[in-house]
């Protein structure tokens, strides 16, 4: 199977407090530029990551107000997929309920917000959301 | 963490504002501001360089949806110029970009918005 | 007493691999700019982050091939001081036995090596070493 | 995270090696290589322009130690310019700048070199 193994594995913890998501924007560069990834995919990778962060740091709750990340250098040998899971322990959600945001409806209404999810989805080469009543982990990623 | 912006208005016609640093929620708060005091002093045609933004993030530019929202209702015109890569797909995603046109650079803008 | 709170703590594990200090020197820089450093301050915490990281992925024979970080603010109420330890579960060594490099006798001597801690202690405000049977945590410090 | 090493024989004698990225192990060894092939051509005035690494290692640093040892066997000189503050420091913290000049710019380098 293609990009099975583990090839190096970091890990983050942050507190849930402003711009500490720029923390988890700067490891996931460190790890995509030793993989030398482009600096167009680079980019990419540290705005999910970071919209991530903020979901959990202003939605789960989480009485620790941490967020775990790991960041994982997958492939066969070479380094193929930079895989990244941030983690909260707060509430949970149901993204299977989340509404999808429009243009058109967010000009007329009170609500602008709602981009996060949509634009790590839109970034990212996959992306899977784990969340339930022991917290949310969001695991994404792409391919160099 | 502080978004600097600045304004030049152009003897064409078009307001254009400068961000430097992280468009984040008081990025976007800060920008808005100065877009609505233009908007305030008349000025219907804004063109936003961000060649000083590498990142960016949602919350930030949804508050910037409130100023096409304002351009709709006065049939005014707001431009982007000077994106990254990331910053234009993101706007793409978001649609963004059938309110607001994305220019590669402000000459190019300023001469597309000032001849409309 | 000034400095005394914590103001906020990330951590960070890495791997003893081959350009891992890099993603330390990554969150440092996060750190630093978050409490305003200056640039040449944020660069000198850098080099000492990645001397020390090294230091233990080279000299420590940790089994478990891990480096564990932590990057604290402390300041009471402003952020006054960048906190970092770097620290390994090695065999760790004698601090005071390890001789000061001099230039004259390097250029003399077949090990050209032997300069990080110098390097550290030289970049850095305060440096204090522990190291025992259990590993080694350098703790190092930078006010803004 | 390769070093690249590039070198501009100068018409005034000094041959200048460029660097770009992060002088580690690796780095180091590939700096040492370039200058002793130079040294082996007969350069006996080599310039450093780090103006391209913006991180050194000691470990990367320490194996220039060797070129400044040839440098005083065969009587040459070894100098540095365009060095990031820190690494300046480093350079001062380890005694270097006793036996290797550190010029601000390589044109200020090369005259000052060439002249002696
Ligand atoms: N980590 C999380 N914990 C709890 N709820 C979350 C989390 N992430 C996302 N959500 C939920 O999903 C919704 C959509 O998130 P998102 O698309 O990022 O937009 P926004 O954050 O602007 O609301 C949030 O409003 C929230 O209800
Ligand atoms: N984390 C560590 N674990 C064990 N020994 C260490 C550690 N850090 C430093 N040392 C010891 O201190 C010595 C001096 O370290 P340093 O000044 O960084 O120079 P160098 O790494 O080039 O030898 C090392 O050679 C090693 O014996």
């Amino acid at each position: 199977m293609a990009n099975s193994a583990i090839l190096r594995e970091v890990t983050l913890t942050l507190p849930m407090l402003p711009d500490m998501e720029i923390a988890a924007s700067k490891t996931a560069t460190a790890m995509a530029e030793y993989m030398q990834m482009s600096s167009d995919k680079i980019d990419e990778v540290r705005m999910a990551v970071v919209e991530a962060c903020i979901n959990s740091f202003e939605h789960s709750d989480a009485t620790d107000r941490k967020v775990y990340l790991t960041f994982a250098v997958l492939g066969d040998d070479e380094p193929e997929k930079l895989q990244i899971s941030i983690r909260d322990t707060g509430h949970g959600f149901e993204p299977t309920e989340v509404e999808e945001p429009r243009i058109e409806e967010k000009l007329r209404s009170e609500r602008k917000r709602g981009w996060g999810l949509k634009i790590i989805q839109g970034l990212m080469d996959e992306v899977e959301i784990h969340s339930g009543r022991d917290g949310t982990r969001v695991v994404m990623s792409k391919l160099r | 963490m502080t978004l600097k912006v600045t304004v030049d208005r152009k003897p064409e016609g078009v307001a254009v504002i400068y961000t430097e640093g992280y468009i984040n929620n008081q990025g976007g708060e800060e920008i808005a501001r100065v877009a609505f005091d233009l908007i305030g002093d008349g000025h219907k045609v804004l063109l936003l360089n961000l060649e000083g933004t590498k990142i960016v993030n949602s919350i930030g530019i949804s508050i910037l949806i409130e100023i096409i929202e304002k351009m709709l209702e006065i049939e005014g015109k707001l431009a982007f110029c000077n994106l990254t890569p990331t910053i234009e797909k993101t706007f793409h995603i978001m649609g963004l970009t059938q309110y607001a046109a994305i220019h590669a650079d402000e000459v190019s803008a300023v001469a597309e918005m000032a001849g409309r």
